[in-house]
């Protein structure tokens, strides 16, 4: 019973993403289409929230549907486009899509069912990491110890997709800077609300980034939020004071030391023999040592992953990127 | 010195945040110089050490293999890095010039930091011994090559990347599909352990599907023909370093990676006998031979040119590999690397002319032969081994390719190489052509050619003077390469 | 029926991701390519957990109340490749912000007329 | 016993509310009445909805964390539709007075 229940919410919330890319594939204003796909993200969430993936859900949730909205509506704002009255018909493009269908159908055919405890994924490695965990790292969230530690090199490389992007991005658009007529209205109810809220934001953000050892949550997670505490108080009072509080020049640096943070945490270990990324070496307790990595490298990524996503919104959000 | 395999990717890592932190141009330069000065130093001391044993492993973060991320190095990765290495010295020796000329001030130390990012995606994905970990870093490099192209001077430039960042991404979540099928079938993402894990469930549609999706995934990356339309804007409007580069190493590296997942995940029995990969190689192949070469002699941008002529030597490569046979794959690896000495060559060259004259139109090198006579020679080093000249590293390949398709009797293709050959020759005569026997424009440029953007020039084309003449080194890397393929395959 | 039961979550996201895939090649403008590309990208990663997923299974967060987990190798590669997709999102935006500066369409048939009057001007300037 | 049938009640009633804010949020005529049915199901659907949920596990560390999300959407929903209303009155949507049905709104403007 319970399985089937499990299945139904399932298959309803799938239904609702195919209903909701079908509106956006229909849709000819392409604000109506951003708003859609933040939308399709928060289902995605929930999807991932029923499937037990409670730290994607969150960072889908997070990253999916609070900050890439936030950036699409931004670009829209930029480049003033809101209209998108072309349809193109391309038989060549259906064909690829249906090819690709019939290529994805054709290899799913042989999966295990969806849930059998008895699949090979479920049988290799996933059991030694819930084993190794509990004996070697000693933390509740298994998929915080294998991203910080087992994958940690993964997670290194993510990092850096980050400040790359940052540096995409800047690249691009350059920081910009706030104008300063431009101050949004004032508003007292917003400006009543809000004050306490972002202090509330921050605080959640901290504990999101020191509470992912024991439930969901870590580096990327918190790095969202703490920058959306940010975004809000911009959005809210005005850009120009946001930038006063944390001026946009200094945005790189910090993505950068976060970086640095999680590499120099990683290169310590050389320096006792041992491997790259290897824990163990950071204290004398090798237990105690994945600990202080894990709280470290989590430390890199959230800085990291603050300083770029704000970097980003003030690329975007600030005016006059070309000169 | 057994921190080697990391520390070839952490340090270029390192050092492109390092960069964003000083924040100062000279210092990013000379930071990427000595940063790709140690890469160097690394992937031949590895190339050393792979003379003794047969396969350097690394395991990351202490944990054994299918736990942790291992990085495994052997014959073909480290080949991939002497490429890549090779490459970026050069390449930052030239970009101090080149850099200051076509990237503005604010840019250039982000310019930098990219490029280092670039650099160390690519080798990333060549020692890895992780499935999901090639699709990380194949980001790593492909996000900062976006931005690298959009730095170009032309607004074109902007929409080639933008055609490459949704190809790219198209091509790197079909990878990730195939990782996940594979995965599903086996539970296991090491590549080691995924070659062992894979036989027994080998006759699967999912292990079919996986391997169609990582192939037309890497085929993208790679600008396998049909799949080819981003690469011919991305090299033509990007900035000279960028498009030197990743005309170099880019495409080599998604081969690579078709390489690696084909003959040692899956498996040669796999890939050429359970299903007719080779077949499907051949033609693909054979197209791309002749579509890149015949498109190449219709451009009047020689940048594009040289972009078509590189989807013509990816062809060249796929052609070999689906031989199928020792051969075949000596031949596919040799051409790796000289074909990347020769678009070295060839777009630095351009790159110098484009200092010069802020074009690379043909009509623009009008003469060009009298007035800058040691980047025209160089040029036309780079075009003789392009076209198989005996006596450059061109030929060398291309030797090989025909003798290993003689060997298969497949005389047609090999008359066809000749065509292609024929053709090249003529691309390449037109630039010659204009660039010798035409009168000089008038107008002439005044900018004196910086000694250290000839100075790298001329490292790459005189190697490809002595990777012709003595192929010892490539040979040997090359045969050991293939004969652990195979050897990890039977 | 156990076998339909078992794999309609695959076929719908299969059915999604051909729709993300569609949107992409078939949209003519820049962002709502974007967005399907973002579409495809997400579908994937709902294949890549409904891997992970174990029939009345928990997160893979260890208490004291169960023993059957879901597997969390699957999360790990999803958060990793989330993180991607925002940033190659991000990079796709900003690129688009600027072609609409220097083109004044975000429309890819203007943008290809644009670009082939582009390329006329340059001969017609090379010749004279 | 009783808590289970209270639980029961509280989220029939707010599953019933959600659907009629879903109602009219398609059939009411104009942005302002719109966010009328939206802010019913926020304000009253969603906390019926928890407070059901958390009757049904029972009082632990989890149900002060639900109580907590009732205190945050208490606050931040009505300032959310204020600041849409605002919003809107900006951007010089008026709100209809006839009551003819129109399905694709001026908002969209």
């Amino acid at each position: 019973m319970i399985e089937n229940l499990e299945l139904l919410i399932d298959v309803c919330l799938l239904t609702f993403l195919l209903l909701i890319v079908f509106a956006a594939i229909k849709t000819t204003n392409l604000f109506v289409a951003t708003m859609l796909f933040g939308i399709f993200s928060f289902v995605t969430a929930l999807l991932f929230l029923d499937l037990d993936a409670v730290d994607v859900a969150f960072t889908e949730a997070a990253v999916g549907a609070g900050f890439t909205t936030v950036l699409m509506l931004s670009a829209l704002r930029l480049t003033g486009a809101f209209e998108n009255v072309k349809h193109r018909h391309s038989v060549l493009g259906l064909f690829i899509v249906v090819l690709t269908g019939a290529a994805l159908i054709y290899g799913v055919a042989d999966f295990p069912n969806m849930g059998d405890a008895n699949a090979p994924v479920h049988l290799h490695i996933a059991p030694e990491y819930i084993q190794l965990t509990q004996e070697k790292i000693d933390i509740p969230n298994v998929v915080t110890a294998v991203l910080a530690s087992f994958r940690g090199y993964d997670t290194f490389g993510e990092t850096v997709v980050i400040f790359s992007a940052g540096a995409a991005v800047l690249l691009l658009l350059g920081m910009g800077h706030a104008e300063p007529k431009h101050e949004p209205e004032q508003n007292l109810v917003l400006w009543v609300v809000v004050k306490p809220f972002i202090a509330l934001i921050l605080i959640f953000g901290l504990y999101v980034q020191f509470h992912g050892d024991f439930g969901a949550g870590g580096g990327f997670q918190a790095g969202v939020i703490f920058a959306s505490g940010f975004i809000l108080y911009s959005l809210v009072f005005g850009e120009s004071y946001a930038r006063q509080v944390v001026p946009a020049s200094i945005l790189p640096r910090f993505a950068a030391l976060g970086v640095i943070i999680y590499g120099l945490t990683g290169l310590v270990s050389l320096l006792s023999d041992k491997t790259f990324l290897d824990y163990n070496a950071l204290s004398s307790n090798p237990v105690s040592g994945q600990h202080l990595g894990i709280l470290l490298v989590e430390a890199g990524v959230g800085l990291a992953v603050f300083s770029t996503v704000l970097l980003i919104f003030y690329s975007f959000s600030g005016v006059n990127h070309n000169e | 010195m057994t921190h080697l395999p990391v520390l070839i990717v952490v340090a270029p890592l390192l050092a492109a945040a390092l960069i964003v932190l000083l924040n100062n141009r000279k210092v990013a330069w000379l930071i990427t110089l000595l940063t790709s000065l140690f890469c160097f130093y690394a992937s031949v001391s590895m190339l050393e050490i792979l003379q003794e044993v047969d396969v350097i492993s690394y395991t990351l973060g202490g944990w054994k293999a299918p736990f942790g991320i291992e990085l495994r190095i052997d014959a073909l990765s480290a080949l991939m890095l002497l490429i890549l290495t090779g490459s970026a010295l050069l390449v930052s020796i030239y970009a101090l010039k080149s850099v200051e000329k076509e990237i503005p001030d604010k840019n250039q130390v982000l310019f930098y930091t990219a490029l280092l990012m670039v650099l160390a995606g690519l080798i990333g994905i060549s020692i890895t011994g992780d499935a999901f970990n090639v699709f990380v870093f194949l980001e790593i490099s492909s996000l900062s090559t976006y931005a690298l192209i959009s730095l170009g001077r032309d607004r074109r430039a902007l929409h080639a990347s933008y055609q490459y960042l949704m190809m790219g991404t198209i091509g790197a979540t079909f990878i990730l599909i195939g990782i996940g099928f594979m995965y599903v079938m086996t539970g296991t993402l090491n590549i080691q352990d995924l070659s062992q894990r894979l036989p027994a469930v080998a006759d699967t549609n999912a292990i079919r599907a996986a391997f169609a999706f990582i192939t037309i995934g890497a085929g993208i990356k790679a600008a396998m023909l049909p799949l080819h339309q981003w690469l011919p804007n991305a090299y033509t409007y990007s900035p000279s370093v960028v498009s030197t580069f990743l005309a170099a190493t880019a495409t080599k590296v998604a081969v690579y990676v078709m390489i690696r997942f084909e003959l040692s995940l899956f498996g040669i029995e796999f890939s050429f006998l359970q299903i007719p990969f080779d077949k499907i190689l051949v033609i693909l192949g054979t197209i791309g031979i002749l579509g890149g070469s015949i498109y190449a002699v219709y451009q009047n941008n020689v940048k594009r040119m040289l972009a078509y002529s590189s989807i013509a030597q990816i062809g060249y490569i796929l052609l070999a590999i689906g031989l199928a046979s020792q051969a075949g794959f000596t031949a596919a690896l040799l051409h790796i690397f000289n074909h990347a000495l020769i678009k070295g060559t060839l777009f630095m060259a351009l790159g110098i002319v484009f200092f010069r004259f802020a074009s690379a139109e043909l009509s623009i090198m009008a003469g060009i032969g009298k007035t800058m006579p040691l980047t025209m020679a160089a040029f036309t080093i780079g075009g003789l081994s392009l076209i198989g000249i005996p006596g450059t590293a061109g030929f060398v390949s291309k030797w090989y390719l025909v003798t290993a398709l003689l060997d298969a009797s497949l005389w047609p293709l090999a008359l066809l190489i000749l065509v292609a050959s024929v053709l090249t020759l003529i691309y390449v005569g037109r630039v010659i052509e204009v660039a010798y026997f035409r009168p000089t424009l008038k107008g002439e440029s005044q900018l004196k050619v910086p000694k250290t953007m000839l100075i790298a020039l001329w490292i790459f084309a005189l190697s490809n003077i002595y990777f012709g003449l003595n192929s010892d080194i490539s040979m040997g890397v090359s045969t050991l390469a293939v004969n652990q393929l195979i050897g990890v395959a039977s | 029926m156990n076998e339909l039961l078992g794999h309609v979550n695959y076929w719908i996201v299969i059915f999604l991701m051909m729709m993300g895939l569609y949107m992409v090649i078939a949209s003519s403008n820049l962002i709502k390519k974007l967005i399907g590309i973002s579409v495809f990208q997400a579908s994937v990663f709902i294949l890549y957990i409904t891997f992970g997923k174990i029939t009345e299974g928990s997160p893979p967060i260890i208490t004291d109340n169960t023993d059957v987990y879901s597997n969390p190798l699957p999360h790990v590669l999803i958060l990793t490749a989330i993180v991607v997709g925002v940033a190659t999102t991000s990079v796709g935006l900003a690129l688009i912000v600027r072609i609409q500066e220097a083109y004044g369409s975000l429309d890819e048939d203007d943008i290809h007329d644009i670009n082939d009057n582009d390329d006329f001007d340059i001969k017609s300037r090379s010749i004279t | 016993m009783i808590i289970s049938i209270l639980s029961d009640i509280c989220l029939l009633l707010g599953g019933i509310l959600t659907l009629t804010g879903a109602v009219g949020l398609l059939r009411l005529p104009d942005f302002y009445s719109r966010l009328h049915a939206a802010s019913v199901t926020e304000s009253l659907a969603a906390p019926l909805l928890i407070i059901g949920v958390i009757l049904d596990t029972g009082f632990t560390l989890d149900s002060a964390k639900l109580v907590l999300i009732i205190v945050i959407m208490v606050i931040v929903n009505p300032t959310i539709t204020h600041a849409l209303c605002r919003a809107a009155a900006h951007g010089r949507i008026s709100p209809e007075m006839e009551s003819e049905t129109e399905f694709s709104g001026k908002e969209s403007k």
